[in-house]
Formats: structure tokens, C-alpha cells, sequence
């Protein structure tokens, strides 16, 4: 077979390969040619996504690193900074869900301390199909495993994420992870190989032949194949990563290191040539120096592997020693591989010979950029839903109920439990709730966390789903009491080269990049997942956002529950005519169609900033967003969070299905003393919100009455113990049975 | 009073003891590193924290117990120091023999990360003077082996012995299968050795000892930690007299 | 009844991290142990008209549950039960 | 060097939580499994100078760390290793 043959076969493009041949000025050997064809892998070159991205906000005075490196940065104040990256590991997870999963899990923690800070949250992103499919069952219980184990025994604790389950996920779900970091500012190490002559040394566990090809794995659309591909899924190995961890932190203490990189997708291949193109170097590595797992690896496998728990570290030359005592400590092995050199090539030897030798630049940035047109996809324009078609149903009582069971809707208590989410004792709020709060120790401030998308949002509407999950992520920080400042998305998309999926994409990006704008949050790091889809079905776009948010006093920190009882309930917000891509009409209606909610941002940034200065004030007793299920939905959250009943009426000519379970956008139900309330009205008034009295909290009972104009009442009566019991418990009966 | 945590590889709740012995109960602490050994003269309370020691590998706390400091651990707690076994530390002193039983998987073999109930068993222990015996006070628990088992002579041993310090409950005490997250034999939740020094517990008295955390039932533990080795309480006359 | 033996092994080349650790305590104790792995052992009583049913039900059994065909081998034993 | 193979399953009368479980699921795909118990099986290589000196060591092994006598028995097989 010829080269330029095989290099198609490894998925390089004509067009690529030739861009080789002439960087190269030869035909490039195997080695190189394997090498070239991970990083230019849509997953390690962002080939398709790249110029898009760019469009993200990604500067603020707070933003310390933006995207380009491991993870991004953001000041906080007190000399202390948050570090924070999301990513996905969805093939691998469909195909191996508990070591998918894991390995995911293990991999965005190595980018946390790869920036020297010391990891303290994880997040979980998940969609899978429906819980019927037996085959799902078996993919979400694996996942929800594979992340816990990792996870509890790094003993971070897993703080929050979401749970959807949709169809469109059947054949590919996801699984996207985030981690946060805390670091004090001058401990901050980047991935660069710095320095002629330095010394470039591996750690961790030992290299086997896991994974090669992941990269490449990644980027392709799941089929009949990919079983037969398994073999490049890798064991997790948490035990060994917490050593790493430790030994990591210890050495990143010493002025003496110059650079650190995780090895994740394309092993050592991806670690060095990133971090001498980052630094403008080169790097000369012998492939006989890393100690192997397996006999007989080649040069090749050995470039390639993902092997997972492995660190690249750079250090002064003549501190290998050092470096070794650290490691030794933990029981771990550190052995210098190769060294910085100034010629800006990734020089590859085996025993003194050289087997590879290429531009490292060229490797790690030089895959060409492919422009795609997007075209507006047919099935948007069906999404106009004549609503007055659809009957409002007569027992709103048993809609509700209908609503709280639903897995999109209820207590994802199963999969939270499993997580341990308060080790390291700084879980302020945690699981269940809008978004996890964490203390920071020695200060008194404390970060808030949540991830957030719609993917059905996001189908019906690229652009406004995209907008929507920054508003939505942004209100459920606020609704703590914590002040967004930095977005790291996962981008989760079908195949960029079907032109309606590129649609999708640039338009969700603008979306986002819109409302990040207008909220004044920055991008500070992300991920792009492409290729989620399988011969019968793309997965709906799914753009999640992860974001962070700073308390200044921990201790004025809001939750959903409502407390007391004989406490207001007021809406902030406005209710709105719409129930388009409503989990309402989902559910009782199997409709997934219509326009989904729309998010004025003006409207929606004052909204917020109005809620974070009652919460300052300290005058709710508690906040809570209104997303899926609508208001109705968000109440009764409230109510079997706090264990407490609500009875209220509402006078509106919405009609009322969409008025109790519309997903109308920029609404916040809150609790508060009644003496409280004038200050409400004078801030919702101050910041041009609209605040309207609900009803009020009392024991047991739930009772909405809802009137118009024309004197029609209709009306939801439940006891707290039922609503609790479907909210509570669906989830756990769907999986275990 | 000096507080010593043991660092064992794979532990991960070693700076939360660390953090509640020092900064708020405002006592020295130190870590010690499995590696070294120390004197028993050198601390009076010695902490085994939970995580995974040795990723949990084999069984919980199998490889631990043959670390250089648990050689002195053992002399400690022949001198009556107090060691205290959290979770992992729990499992480890199983397995080291200084308390009966063993620990398996959960029943329903997942990990539980919640807070439960727990009926105070005994109060006349050096880690527990501060509550009341038939107390139910809440603690999170995080484990997924937590599983106690023991012979049923061990058992009626320790209860004769009144060496159960928690037993898993409801709200109000009572001592039921739902209660039971884990299916240890009798909802035990931890145990004293005979002499009464050395404690194992599944529950999490370190994350539920802050005002900010929510909960501050297991502050009381410390407490009565202190309470005793200054001397201000004596324990276990009413039994052996 | 039939009585079943079933071993569950990770392939060859697959990372062991339980043997590895498991390994480094048997050499800190002065055992020499070279390499370490370790798999399930799996023993299933069921019913079946005949050996070669049983046989038949056992390696579907491992096939569709208990071994995980990307990461592990099985193989296993069945004999009859003495009454 | 030699092979070693050992075994190591829960007591009778203990509760073994896995096997309940696998039980249970194989059960709901329609095996019809009476019994379920789940062990561990652990392969060693190992130095020793001779077969007598290398089953004593693997004796020791499961004394001291490999099976815990509370709730566990073990057994095991020893070969040389054909070169
Ligand atoms: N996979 C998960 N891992 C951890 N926490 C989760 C997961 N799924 C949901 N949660 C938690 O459950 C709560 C409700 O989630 P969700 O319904 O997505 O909230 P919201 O609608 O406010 O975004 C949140 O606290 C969230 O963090
Ligand atoms: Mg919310």
C-alpha cells in the first residue's frame, strides 16, 4: 500500500497528506504518519471548529488564562484563583461505560493539576436514551459507576451535573465531565517546554498499549465498527492517580519546574509537541527510555498510547534527581526521556536512532482549518405548534404529579448518592439544589457551580438554546447568592460535515457567545465533541455549559428550600404565553416541537442582578430558578426540598397550561419573611423586575389556584407526601427495575 | 491535646480530620506519613482517615495495615492511646485485627454518599461522654464497602460489653432494616475494642463538626475526645465494677 | 443441578491496577511475587436436562453478563451434581 | 518460577452481597441459577526454589493478606513454570 494510501486510511484527508509531504519535504514514515493522523484528528486539531470559536467572549480584568492551555484561570480575589475545563468522553463511554466514564473523569482531572492547582469539584454532564432500553440501562448505570469510583476514591467530591434522558441519545449518550481547581496565583505552572537543554521526564503509571488511536476513535461516527474497535478502551486507575496527584503538588512547589503536561487523547505525542509548540522549542525523546507495561511495544505504539495516569514534566536540567526523590516518595517512578531542544522539532528516537522527526509546531497547530457552510436545517421549519389545538387537560393535579415523575424533571438522588459530594468538608449546598456551593478555607468566600443545557432548546432553536443555557447556567449561580465569571463549555455535536449539524453548531456558538456578552461572562476554556451520532440518529445539538460563580460571604448563601412557614412567595419575572419545548407538552402530549422559550437578556441580566442583591441584603430565605416543568414544577421543588407545603393563587389570562408549566425564561421563585417584603419590591422596582406575590408557605399542603379575567378558575391540589413520593423516587424505580 | 492523622497512600479525608483537630477544635496537629513510625508517647489522639488506601484494592484496608506506622499504632493503642478509625480507618483497624469483624460491600453493592440517623449506643466511651446514651444525632456517611460483619458470638460480645457506640436508626431511634444503609449486621455504625480506646465508625463525625457545613453533631465527638484526655470525664466504671 | 466454575480473567495486555497493587504488598512483605492478576471466580448452581445444556447455558451466561467481552477472557467447568 | 492459582470465596453462611446480585440478573434474563457465589481468583508467579517452598509461600500469602479469615477460605494450585 502506498503512503499516501495508508494515510487515508488512518482518515487524513489528500489535501492533508500533501501538506505533510511538503512540510516534511518527504513522505513521512509510519511513525510520523501515525502521529500526524491523531493530531490532526478532529478531536487533538479542532480542524472544523476552530474559527468558531474564536467568536467566544474570552477577556475580562478576572480572566488569567483563557483558552489555549490545560485549563482556564480566573482571579477571585485573596491572592487565590479558580481553574476550571469541562470534557467530554462520550465514545468511549458507549462502548465501555464504566472505564469510558472513569478514564473521562480521570483525564479532566490531570488538566486541573496540570496548572499546579489542587482539584476541588467535579461535575457531571450526562444524556442518555430512554431507561426502558435495556442496553441504556446498562450505559447509564456503567457511567454513573465508573465516574463515582473514580471520583471518590481521587476524593473529590462530586458536587453536581445533570441528568437528561432522551431518545436522541440512544445510541450515543453523553458524558462530559468538569473539574475545578483552587490555586494560590503565583503557584501557576503552564504546559511549556521551555529552556534549550532542559530535561523532559515522564511519570505515572507505566505505558501498555491502551487506547491507541483514541483520538482518532473520537472523532468518527459510532457504527457496527466500533465494537470491533474496542480494544483502544483504557482501564482507569484512581489509586494511581491520587499518588500522581499528590506527587504532582508537591514537585509543582519547586521553582525548578519549568513546564507540566497531562498525556490524555494521543499520548505522548500530543504532550510534547503541544508543549514545545507552546514554548516555540523542540523536543528529542528516546521511546526505549519509557517504561513500558507490555513487551515488544514499537516506537509507534509507544508515541500513540493512552495509557492513562502519565504525566510530561520539564524541569531545570540537573534536577532529575530531585525530581525522582518526590516521586519515589509516592511510589512512583519519574525517568527523564529526552530534553528541549531549539530547533522547533519533535525528534523521536529508539536506542540513539532516530525513528520520527517532525516540525512540532506543524503537529500540534499545523492541521489545515476547514471552512464549512452551514445550511438552516428543513425540520426547523416545522417547529410552528398551533397550541390552541391542543386541550388543556381538565386534572392539572395528575399533570403535575406526571410532570415530577418524569426522569427529565425528578430527583436524580441515584446517581448523587453514589458521588461522594462532601469529602474535603467544603460542601456548603450540596447536590440538589440550582447549583453546589463550596467554602474556600482561610477566606470567606465561597465558589458556586453548576453545568446546564437543553438539548431539545438547542434542536428547535440553535440559537436561542445556546443563549438559554448561558442564561439558565448564569440564574442558577445567582440563585445562590454567587456572581458568575467564567463559562467552560462542551460542545457535543453529530458530524460537521453534514452541513445542518455545522448549522447547529455556529449557530448555538452564537448564541452563546451572544448571552456571555450581554451577562459579561468570559469562555474561559472548553471542549468540542463532534461526530455523536450513529447510522439512525444525531444526538440533539448539545452545547453544555459549566460556570462558576464567586460569593463574596459564604455564609449569606441562598438554597431552593422553602423554610419557614407563613413566609411570601413572590416570582421575580414575568410569566409568559409559551409552552413550546416544554417537557409539558413532552410528556403529556409526546409533542417535542414548538419554539422554545426565548431569553430576553437585557431583561434576564436584571433580573439577576436584582435577585443577587436581595440575596446580599439577606432578605430571601430562598431562591429558585424556573426551568423545566415551568413554575408549577419550580414550587413544588421547593416545597419537597424544604419538606414544607405552598398555597397560592395566581390571576393571569395565560392560559393555564402554559402559565404552570410554560418554560417561560427569566423567572426566580422566592421565599422571604413578609416583613421583608417592601425591600423586595423597592430592589424589583429599583432594577425594573417585575415581583409578584405568589402565596405562602405553609405545612403539608400543596394549592394552586389559578384565575382569569373572565372569572374561570382552575386549580392543583396535592398533598406534599405524594408530590415527594414521585419527585423522590422515580428515578430509582426506573433504574433498579 | 496532639493529634496525630496517618497519611496512608490513597487516603483522602486526612486533611479534613487534620483541619477539624486544628482549626476548630484549636489543637495541635500533625500528619504522619505511613512510611515513619513514631513513638506512642508522642500523640494522644491518633486519627486513621478514610479514602482508599491502596485504591481499596484487594479489600478495604487489607494492604494499609502493613504499613511501617501502623506498627506503631498498634503499640499505641496497647499504651491506651485513643485511635480513632474513620471509614477507611475503620476498615484498616479491621483488617489489622485491633477491632473483631470485617467490612464487605455494601448489600445493594452501591457507594452512599447521604446523611443517616444514628442512635447513640454507648456515651461512656472516651469518644462519646458528650452525648446522651439512645441520642439519635445525624452524620453523613460516604463508603461503599460499610458492610460490618461479625460472627453472632462477637456480637453478643460486644453488646455485652456495651461496646456498640452507633447503631444506624431512623429519626427517632428506631433500629430498622430501611435505616439500614449498608446492611451491617444489626445496624451497627461502630465499635470500641475492650479496653475502650481504639474506635471504628463508617459515619463522618469530621464533616458535620461546622456551623457553615449545616450540621455539627459530630463537633461532640472531638469534644468528648478532648473532654477525656483532659481529664474532666472518666469512663467505663459503671461496667467493670 | 449442575455446578458451574467460572473463571473471569482481564485479557493479556489490559491494565491490572488491583493486581499491581496487590503485587507491590506482596513484595513489601518479602514474598518474591513477579506479577500479580486478578479475576473473578464465579460459581453458579443451575438447572439443566444435561451436561451439555448446562455447558451450553453457562458460556451464554458469561457472554451476556458476567464477563465484560472488552476488557475480559472467561472460561469455566461444569460437573453434574453428586446427589 | 513457579504459577500459582489461588482461590478465595466467602465462607458458607456469609452473605454474599455480588452473588445475590448476579443472581438476580441472571435470573431476569431467564437463567435459571440457584445459587450464586462470587470469589476472587488471584494468579501469582512467583520465585521459590522449589515446589514445596513456593506452596508454602502462597499458603503464607493467603494467611497474611490475601484472604481475610473473618469471612473468607481460600485454596490454591501451585505449578512450575514449563520454560
Ligand atoms: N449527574 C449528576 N451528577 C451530580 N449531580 C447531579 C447530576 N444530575 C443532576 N444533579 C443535581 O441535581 C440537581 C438538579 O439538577 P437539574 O434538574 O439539572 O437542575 P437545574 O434544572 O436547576 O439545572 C442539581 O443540584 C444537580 O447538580
Ligand atoms: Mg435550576
Amino acid at each position: 500500500m502506498g503512503k499516501a494510501e495508508e494515510a487515508k486510511k488512518l482518515g487524513l484527508t489528500d489535501e492533508e497528506y500533501n501538506l505533510i509531504v511538503q512540510t516534511l519535504g518527504r513522505e513521512p514514515n509510519d511513525v510520523e504518519l501515525g502521529m500526524y493522523s491523531v493530531m490532526w484528528s478532529e478531536h487533538c486539531s479542532y480542524k472544523n471548529s476552530k474559527p468558531l470559536l474564536k467568536r467566544f467572549p474570552t477577556k475580562a480584568p478576572h480572566v488569567l488564562q483563557g483558552p489555549g492551555e490545560n485549563a482556564g484561570i480566573v482571579d477571585i480575589g485573596d491572592n487565590l484563583a479558580v481553574v476550571l475545563k469541562i470534557e467530554s468522553h462520550n465514545h468511549p463511554s458507549a462502548v465501555e461505560p464504566y472505564q469510558g466514564a472513569a478514564t473521562g473523569v480521570g483525564g479532566i482531572i490531570r488538566d486541573i493539576f496540570a496548572m499546579g492547582a489542587r482539584p476541588v469539584a467535579l461535575l457531571d454532564s450526562l444524556r442518555f436514551g430512554e431507561l426502558d432500553d435495556p442496553r441504556v440501562k446498562y450505559l447509564f448505570g456503567g457511567v454513573v459507576s465508573g465516574i463515582a469510583d473514580y471520583g471518590n476514591c481521587m476524593g473529590i467530591p462530586t458536587v453536581g451535573g445533570e441528568t437528561y434522558f432522551n431518545d436522541a441519545y440512544k445510541d450515543n449518550p453523553l458524558v462530559n465531565a468538569m473539574c475545578v481547581g483552587i490555586i494560590r496565583q503565583e503557584d501557576i505552572v503552564r504546559g511549556k517546554a521551555q529552556g534549550v537543554g532542559n530535561s523532559v521526564m515522564l511519570v505515572g503509571a507505566a505505558t501498555g498499549r491502551d487506547g491507541i488511536h483514541g483520538a482518532s476513535f473520537a472523532s468518527e461516527e459510532l457504527s457496527e465498527e466500533s465494537e470491533s474497535k474496542r480494544p483502544s478502551v483504557q482501564v482507569g486507575d484512581p489509586f494511581m492517580e491520587k499518588l500522581l496527584l499528590e506527587a504532582c503538588l508537591e514537585l509543582l512547589k519547586e521553582k525548578w519546574v519549568v513546564g507540566i503536561q497531562d498525556l490524555g487523547a494521543a499520548g505522548l505525542t500530543s504532550a510534547c509537541s503541544e508543549t514545545a509548540a507552546r514554548a516555540g522549542t523542540g523536543i528529542e525523546l528516546d521511546v526505549a527510555l519509557v517504561p513500558r507495561r507490555e513487551k515488544g511495544m514499537t516506537p509507534y505504539e509507544v508515541m500513540l498510547s493512552e495509557s492513562q495516569e502519565r504525566m510530561l514534566i520539564i524541569v531545570e536540567k540537573g534536577h532529575e534527581e530531585d525530581v525522582k526523590r518526590i516521586f519515589e516518595k509516592w511510589d512512583l517512578y519519574a525517568v527523564k526521556i529526552g530534553e528541549v531542544t531549539g530547533d522547533g522539532m519533535l525528534r523521536v528516537l529508539e536506542n540513539g536512532k532516530v525513528v520520527a522527526e517532525v516540525p512540532a509546531k506543524s503537529l500540534a497547530e499545523g492541521a489545515p482549518v476547514i471552512k464549512r457552510e452551514g445550511k438552516r436545517p428543513a425540520y426547523m421549519d416545522m417547529q410552528d405548534l398551533d397550541y390552541s389545538k391542543i386541550e388543556i387537560p381538565e386534572n392539572l393535579s395528575e399533570v403535575l404529579l406526571q410532570l415530577l415523575a418524569s426522569l427529565n424533571i425528578a430527583s436524580k438522588a441515584w446517581v448523587y448518592q453514589q458521588y461522594d459530594h462532601t469529602v474535603r468538608t467544603n460542601t456548603v449546598v450540596p447536590p440538589g439544589s440550582d447549583a453546589a456551593v463550596l467554602r474556600i478555607k482561610g477566606t470567606k468566600k465561597g465558589i458556586a457551580l453548576t453545568t446546564d443545557c437543553n438539548g431539545l432548546y438547542c434542536y428547535l432553536d440553535p440559537y436561542e438554546g445556546g443563549k438559554q443555557a448561558v442564561a439558565e447556567a448564569a440564574r442558577n449561580l445567582v440563585v445562590t447568592g454567587a456572581k458568575p465569571l467564567a463559562i467552560t463549555d462542551c460542545l457535543n455535536f453529530g458530524s460537521p460535515e453534514n452541513p445542518e449539524v455545522y448549522y447547529q453548531f455556529e449557530k448555538c456558538i452564537e448564541g452563546i457567545s451572544q448571552a456571555a456578552r450581554i451577562l459579561e461572562i468570559p469562555v474561559v476554556s472548553g471542549n468540542v465533541s463532534f461526530y455523536n451520532e450513529s447510522c439512525s440518529r444525531v444526538i440533539f445539538p448539545t452545547p453544555v455549559i459549566g460556570m462558576m460563580g464567586l460569593l463574596e460571604d459564604v455564609t449569606k448563601h441562598c438554597t431552593i428550600a422553602f423554610k419557614n412557614p407563613g413566609d411570601l412567595v413572590v416570582l421575580l419575572g414575568e410569566n409568559t404565553d409559551e409552552l413550546g419545548a416544554s417537557e409539558y407538552l413532552r410528556v403529556i402530549f409526546n409533542i417535542q416541537g414548538g419554539k422554545p422559550p426565548r431569553v430576553d437578556l437585557e431583561r434576564e441580566k436584571r433580573l439577576q442582578l436584582c435577585c443577587l442583591k436581595a440575596i446580599e441584603k439577606g432578605i430571601l430565605s430562598s431562591a429558585h430558578d424556573v426551568s423545566e416543568g415551568g413554575l408549577a414544577v419550580a414550587i413544588a421543588e421547593s416545597c419537597i426540598t424544604g419538606n414544607i407545603g405552598f398555597e397560592g393563587e395566581i390571576m393571569s389570562d395565560i392560559r393555564a397550561d402554559a402559565l404552570l408549566f410554560g418554560e417561560g425564561q427569566s423567572r426566580i421563585v422566592v421565599s422571604l419573611k413578609e416583613e421583608n417584603l417592601p425591600a423586595l419590591i423597592e430592589l424589583a422596582d429599583k432594577e425594573g423586575v417585575k415581583a409578584a406575590v405568589l402565596g405562602r408557605v405553609v405545612p403539608e399542603y400543596f394549592r394552586i389556584n389559578i384565575k382569569d379575567s373572565k372569572g374561570s378558575c382552575k386549580k392543583i391540589e396535592l398533598s406534599l407526601k405524594e408530590m415527594a413520593e414521585v419527585w423522590s423516587k422515580s428515578l430509582e424505580r426506573k433504574v433498579e427495575r | 491535646m496532639r493529634g496525630a492523622v496517618i497519611v496512608f497512600p490513597g487516603s483522602n479525608c486526612d486533611v479534613d480530620c487534620f483541619h477539624v483537630w486544628k482549626d476548630v477544635l484549636g489543637q495541635p496537629a500533625e500528619y504522619v506519613f505511613h512510611k515513619e513510625k513514631f513513638s506512642p508517647e508522642d500523640f494522644d489522639l491518633i486519627i486513621l482517615p478514610g479514602g482508599f488506601s491502596y485504591g481499596d484494592y484487594l479489600r478495604a484496608g487489607a494492604i494499609a495495615r502493613f504499613s511501617p506506622a501502623m506498627d506503631s499504632v498498634y503499640k499505641a493503642a496497647e499504651k491506651g492511646k485513643l485511635i480513632l478509625g474513620i471509614c477507611n480507618g475503620f476498615q484498616i483497624l479491621l483488617e489489622a485485627g485491633l477491632l473483631p469483624g470485617a467490612m464487605m460491600k455494601n448489600r445493594d453493592l452501591k457507594f452512599h454518599c447521604h446523611d443517616v440517623y444514628l442512635k447513640v449506643g454507648t456515651a461512656d466511651s472516651p469518644f462519646t461522654n458528650m452525648y446522651l446514651p439512645g441520642e439519635v444525632v445525624k452524620m453523613p456517611i460516604a463508603h461503599g464497602e460499610g458492610n460490618y460483619y461479625a460472627d453472632a458470638d462477637t456480637i453478643e460480645r460486644l453488646k455485652r460489653e456495651d461496646r456498640i457506640v452507633f447503631y444506624y436508626s431512623d429519626e427517632k431511634g428506631n433500629i430498622t432494616d430501611e435505616a439500614n444503609p449498608n446492611g451491617s449486621v444489626e445496624n451497627i455504625a461502630g465499635i470500641l475494642n475492650e479496653e475502650r480506646n481504639v474506635l471504628g465508625m463508617m459515619p463522618h463525625p469530621e464533616r458535620c463538626a461546622e456551623e457553615i457545613l449545616g450540621n455539627t453533631d459530630g463537633k461532640r465527638l472531638f469534644m468528648s475526645i478532648l473532654e477525656y484526655l483532659e481529664g474532666r470525664v472518666k469512663i467505663g466504671k459503671s461496667r467493670r465494677s | 443441578m449442575f455446578n458451574a466454575k467460572i473463571w473471569v480473567r482481564f485479557k493479556n495486555g489490559v491494565l491490572d491496577p488491583q493486581g499491581a497493587a496487590i503485587k507491590g504488598a506482596l513484595n513489601h512483605l518479602g514474598f518474591e511475587a513477579e506479577d500479580v492478576r486478578v479475576g473473578k471466580l464465579i460459581e453458579v448452581k443451575l438447572k439443566a436436562d444435561n451436561l451439555d445444556e448446562a455447558k451450553a447455558k453457562v458460556e451464554m451466561m458469561c457472554e451476556k453478563l458476567l464477563a465484560n467481552p472488552v476488557l475480559e477472557d472467561f472460561s469455566f467447568e461444569v460437573v453434574e451434581e453428586s446427589i
